[in-house]
């Protein structure tokens, strides 16, 4: 029997592996790899709570994950045509050497 | 819906009579969990085995090659068996025993991997075909999504096959069909958006069943979305005249320069696979599926679409042997430049109709006085578009000038004149 | 939800969304992990073919898999061999015990929490979202198409070098 | 891509491994996404020293080696190498020789010009047919060498003074069978390829030559004529007697890889008629004069130059009154027009590259010799 924890489960096992990603990763390209993966993992928890919900609004989850997938491919063009732009100018796109402000 | 008339096992117009009762005899000794895993791996594998895998040994490969052959003034293979039909299996055969070479400084694993990225994709694709009234092994409500979703998957094996080589030729290949996939899906999805809006299904048995309820096919509703996603989809292919990743003039193989053996195979086999695919996808769609005015209830409606399936395959084998190849630039300027407005005046034109549809009273003969509105406007939509891009056909000479003696430079005169 | 068919797919569909996010952690090389990003798309389009999404599934597909992967692929691809390790920073002994933090506070609501759930399928269609976005979140809908839209050129200025200012490029090769 | 996204210029080879090489030749493009930025032709895979070993050998010894320098036309490389040392011993070459010379020039030439025409078309990426049809017929043009001479590419027909053998009985009878067909090819190849838009977008304006290039760089052949020069040595500096046989020459419009297709294939045209016509005033009388085994021309040089299939071939002997040569050598077409291979190659696209590249209709034996 599988129940709505079960999917929340799985959801916050893949936030939590994304959010790792992001926080420790020293490439820009694999910052951006740890983000999409935490949304993936919204967009999980918002269609398992829309599957189990009981009230009216059951749609809201779906659209709510057209949305997000919307904004994350927008996200995701931006992102890498700054790592592009970053690394044309700078030769890196490491994060930790992008301390332009610091010096 | 017409449905055929008989619920026999036994009446082969039907093969969906056939796999129910194998499947309620499994029902009936199995437990429910190991019938709901068993049938449709029987289904699946049953139609894998009666059509695509005929299809692709004895069409993709014998028939292919039979018939370049023939155009290409040339026997094709004519030495295995009879006819040379066991061709197929003496190449599969030789490519089994050959070695699959990876070369040193190649990604061994992903080298090893994009074939089975590959082919996996090609399988699926055939789960959401009707190949008859009930014979869609998976009745996906979103099935034409599935399609262009896993038809979008191969590109990223052979992406990973040019990269994973570390080959300069095979590097341009992948970089090529990144680039030209990209670029063909927007109008591809564009014109299959066409065809949701006009059909309001998004379930290929469902548009099959609108085109058998309206009497008229979907190519004769919307020429122009048919030529876009011809083109396209030949695009996407990796078929002459837009074979440019496999340029074998150019870059050697594309992505395929490093491969040998049966990794090799696999991906020669599975393109063919995925050009079956992409011509039994617009079979259903545009050529009406199983149906033929009435003739499905005589005719074993899977053998209608089988050989329509394989018309298309055949048009797609003809052009490989007609046309030269085009740039790539020319391809992108091609995919963006003219099929995507086409494509985005065809949905603004079939939307504007299916609103008149839903409001009008004329039921279902409108889709005639669609189609006359539909066919002529097309052409104009292609004529005024390429004149609007500034391409004007213009006479260019096909046969040189003739002088009658050596003296150095002849200036050209005229030179729309052309000719003698 | 309680037939043996979806239990086995939602177990093998774990195992293998998590074991493809962790190979996107650990392969050192930047390709490698791309591809494990890609076989946790897809595992997260099985889930949401489990919940009766398939809509949703497909789309993740088309976009995750077919756009945004190939595009983060693209962007390796096109940058110098240098920047191709996936290494971590010394922040990652913090993340990971960030990580794991949440993951424990994270797990004990979603247990301690009695769900007011309904088993049964809302059969939600493609058809009913697409009412939905044109009704309820019309709005949004239609700032989103704006956002692309601003992503996309954005996206073409951010990559447009200098030099090329004075040439006939053609913009349309995006 | 390159557009938008600045990639690095890197090199890669074309050959000399490559299906669109023609041979074993290299050349070293660097590139900047598809863009060609430089081209550097390496030349020397094929090199088998000719001239230096034709140094060793008698005259007559000599003429299997001119076979095997342009092997797609080994009749036009004999003819060459008879015309220059008839031209150095002064020997005269009775009139039934010089029309089967002709002859047997003009279908070498047809048959090149099948081969030439249908691999650009290969280039092109019209994945072989048009060179499939265009070898079924120059499979009959090498059959008739075969009865003629005994070898279909290597002939070692010519003789100094002549030809080896007289013609076969059935030799009439099957030439004209070829020209029928033939010119139905020809129509064929340019129904499928001339008026093809996908044709037209890759060969027109591609790889173009203005005529100044094209007289700068001395090409000759196809190539000159292409550019819209009138200039062939069967009409200017006419032997074996062209100046009694009616043709023209093609030229073409603006030099592009279009042009230099269209004029091949005219060409072939042409020599029909003069296939055509040849037979039609066949002399009698012997084939060859009697010229003694070891020849030893008088000291002086010599340098006698025909229209061959490629361009001007031309060949340059010295002789110091010795049964061989004291100097041999080759002026060979191909080499001269793949010197310009980097003006028509750097700018554009690989793509454009290999059809720049199939258009010069290169022998690698010749150029490498």
């Amino acid at each position: 029997m599988l129940t709505l924890e079960h999917f929340l489960t799985v959801g916050v096992l893949l936030f939590c592996l994304g959010l790792v990603i992001a926080l420790s990763k020293r490439n820009a390209i694999g910052v951006l790899m740890g983000i999409e993966l935490m949304l993936n993992s919204v967009n999980l928890t918002l269609i398992a709570f829309s599957r189990f919900s009981t009230g009216p609004a059951e749609i809201a989850g779906h659209a709510f994950v057209a949305f997000v997938i919307t904004v994350a491919a927008a996200e995701a063009a931006v992102a890498l045509a700054l790592a592009v732009a970053v690394y044309r100018s700078r030769q890196t796109v490491e994060v930790d050497q992008l301390d332009l402000l610091r010096s | 819906m017409p449905t055929l008339v008989t619920d026999h096992w036994y009446d082969f117009r039907d093969l969906s009579n056939l796999s129910r009762v194998i499947l309620e005899g499994i029902d009936k000794v199995a437990p429910y969990e190991l019938a709901y895993i068993v049938a449709p791996i029987i289904g699946f594998v049953a139609a894998f085995v009666i059509f695509v895998l005929p299809s692709q040994l004895f069409v993709g490969v014998y028939g292919e090659r039979r018939i370049i052959g023939r155009m290409q003034a040339r026997k094709g293979p004519n030495r295995v068996g009879p006819f040379g039909l066991l061709q197929p299996v003496a190449d599969a055969l030789k490519l089994l025993q050959k070695e699959a070479l990876t070369p040193t400084a190649a990604d061994k694993t992903l080298m090893w991997a994009a074939p089975v990225f590959f082919v996996a994709p090609a399988v699926l694709l055939f789960a959401v075909i009707p190949f008859g009234p009930r014979m869609v092994f998976a009745d996906v409500p979103a099935g034409l999504i599935f399609f262009i979703a896993v038809s979008g998957l191969p590109v990223l094996a052979a992406f990973i096959a040019g990269w994973s080589s570390n080959n300069k030729y095979s590097l341009f290949g992948a970089m090529r069909i990144v680039a030209m996939s990209i670029s063909y899906e927007v109008p591809l999805v564009l014109v299959l958006l066409c065809v949701v809006v006009f059909t309001n299904t998004m379930s290929l048995p469902g548009i099959v069943e609108f085109q058998v309820d309206s009497n008229l096919w979907l190519i004769f509703m919307q020429p122009l979305a048919f030529v876009v996603y011809f083109i396209a989809v030949s695009a996407e292919l990796n078929r002459t005249p837009t074979d440019i990743a496999e340029a074998e003039s150019e870059i050697v193989a594309g992505y395929l320069t490093e491969y040998s053996g049966m990794k090799w195979g696999l991906f020669y086999g599975m393109d063919i696979g995925y050009a079956l695919a992409a011509a039994a996808f617009a079979s259903t769609i545009f050529l009406g599926g199983w149906s033929m005015w009435g003739l499905e209830q005589w005719v074993p409606p899977w053998l209608l679409f089988i050989a329509k399936t394989h018309l298309f395959y055949f048009v797609f084998i003809w052009t490989r042997g007609t046309l030269p190849r085009l740039r790539i630039d020319q391809l992108m300027g091609f995919a963006w430049k003219f099929l995507l407005p086409l494509a985005v005046f065809n949905l603004f034109l079939v939307s504007l109709e299916r609103l008149w549809w839903n409001e009008s009273d004329l039921g279902g003969g409108i889709v005639f006085i669609i189609m006359a509105i539909n066919i002529p406007a097309s052409a104009i939509a292609v004529y005024l578009w390429a004149r609007f891009l500034g391409y004007k056909p213009e006479r260019i000479p096909t046969r040189p000038r003739l002088v009658r003696e050596a003296g150095g430079y002849v200036p050209v005169e005229d030179p729309a004149a052309g000719g003698q | 939800m309680d037939n043996a068919g979806v239990q086995i797919a939602f177990w093998v569909l774990s195992i293998l969304t998590l074991v493809a996010a962790g190979g996107v952690m650990v392969s050192r090389n930047l390709l490698h992990a791309v591809l494990f990003l890609i076989v946790a798309f897809i595992g997260v389009a099985g889930f949401f073919v489990l919940l009766s999404a398939e809509f949703i599934a497909m789309a993740q597909i088309v976009i995750y898999v077919g756009a945004i992967a190939v595009l983060i692929l693209f962007a390796i691809v096109l940058t110098p061999q240098s920047i191709r390790d996936n290494s971590e920073t010394a922040m990652v002994g913090p993340a990971i015990l960030l990580g794991v933090a949440l993951t424990a506070v994270f797990l004990f609501v979603i247990h301690d929490t009695t769900w007011a759930t309904d088993a049964t399928d809302p059969g939600l269609s493609a058809s009913d979202l697409g009412r939905a976005l044109l009704s309820t979140w019309v709005l949004p809908f239609e700032i989103a198409s704006v956002l692309l839209t601003a992503a996309l050129v954005g996206a073409i200025m951010l990559v447009r070098s200098e030099t090329e200012e004075s040439e006939d490029v053609p913009d349309a090769d995006a | 891509m390159s557009e938008i996204v600045q990639s690095e210029p890197f090199v890669m080879n074309i050959g000399p491994q490559h299906p669109s090489t023609h041979g074993v030749f290299r050349v070293k493009a660097t590139v900047d996404g598809e863009r060609v930025v430089d081209a550097e032709m390496v030349l020397g895979y094929l090199h088998r020293s000719m001239e230096k070993l034709a140094e060793e050998r008698t005259y007559t010894q000599n003429i299997p080696f001119t076979d095997r320098t342009d092997y797609l036309s080994s009749m036009s490389n004999n003819l060459g190498y008879c015309l220059a040392v008839e031209k150095l011993a002064g020997i005269e070459v009775p009139p039934r020789g010089q029309a089967i010379r002709v002859i047997m020039a003009e279908l070498q030439r047809l048959a090149s010009h099948c081969m030439g025409a249908g691999a650009f078309a290969n280039d092109t990426g019209a994945w072989q047919t048009p060179i499939m049809w265009f070898m079924r017929e120059r499979e009959k043009i090498l059959d008739i060498f075969e009865m003629t001479s005994g070898a279909r590419l290597t002939c070692n027909y010519m003789r100094i003074g002549g030809v080896a053998f007289d013609l076969p009985d059935d030799f009439e009878e099957h030439v004209r069978a070829l020209i029928g067909p033939l010119r139905e090819t020809i129509a064929d190849g340019e129904g499928l390829l001339s008026g093809n838009e996908i044709f037209l977008a890759r060969a027109r304006n591609v790889a173009v030559i203005p005529q100044e290039l094209a007289v700068n760089a001395s090409l000759s052949g196809p190539m000159l004529r292409g550019s819209g020069v009138a200039w062939d040595i069967r009409k200017a500096d006419p032997y074996c007697g062209y100046e009694q046989y009616d043709f023209d020459i093609p030229i073409g419009y603006q030099g592009d890889a279009y042009d230099r297709f269209i004029v091949r294939l005219e060409e072939m045209r042409q020599s029909l008629r003069i296939v055509e016509q040849a037979l039609e005033a066949l002399p009698g009388g012997p084939h060859s004069t009697e010229v003694p085994l070891a020849l030893r021309p008088p000291a002086g040089e010599a340098y006698a130059r025909i229209e061959s299939p490629r361009g001007e071939l031309g060949y340059y002997l010295v002789s110091d009154e010795g049964p061989s040569p004291y100097r041999f050598h080759i002026r060979p077409p191909s080499l001269i027009n793949l010197s310009v291979l980097k003006e028509m190659t750097v700018g554009g696209s690989i793509a454009d590259a290999i059809v720049a590249l199939g258009s010069i209709d290169i022998v690698v034996g010749e150029i490498d010799r």
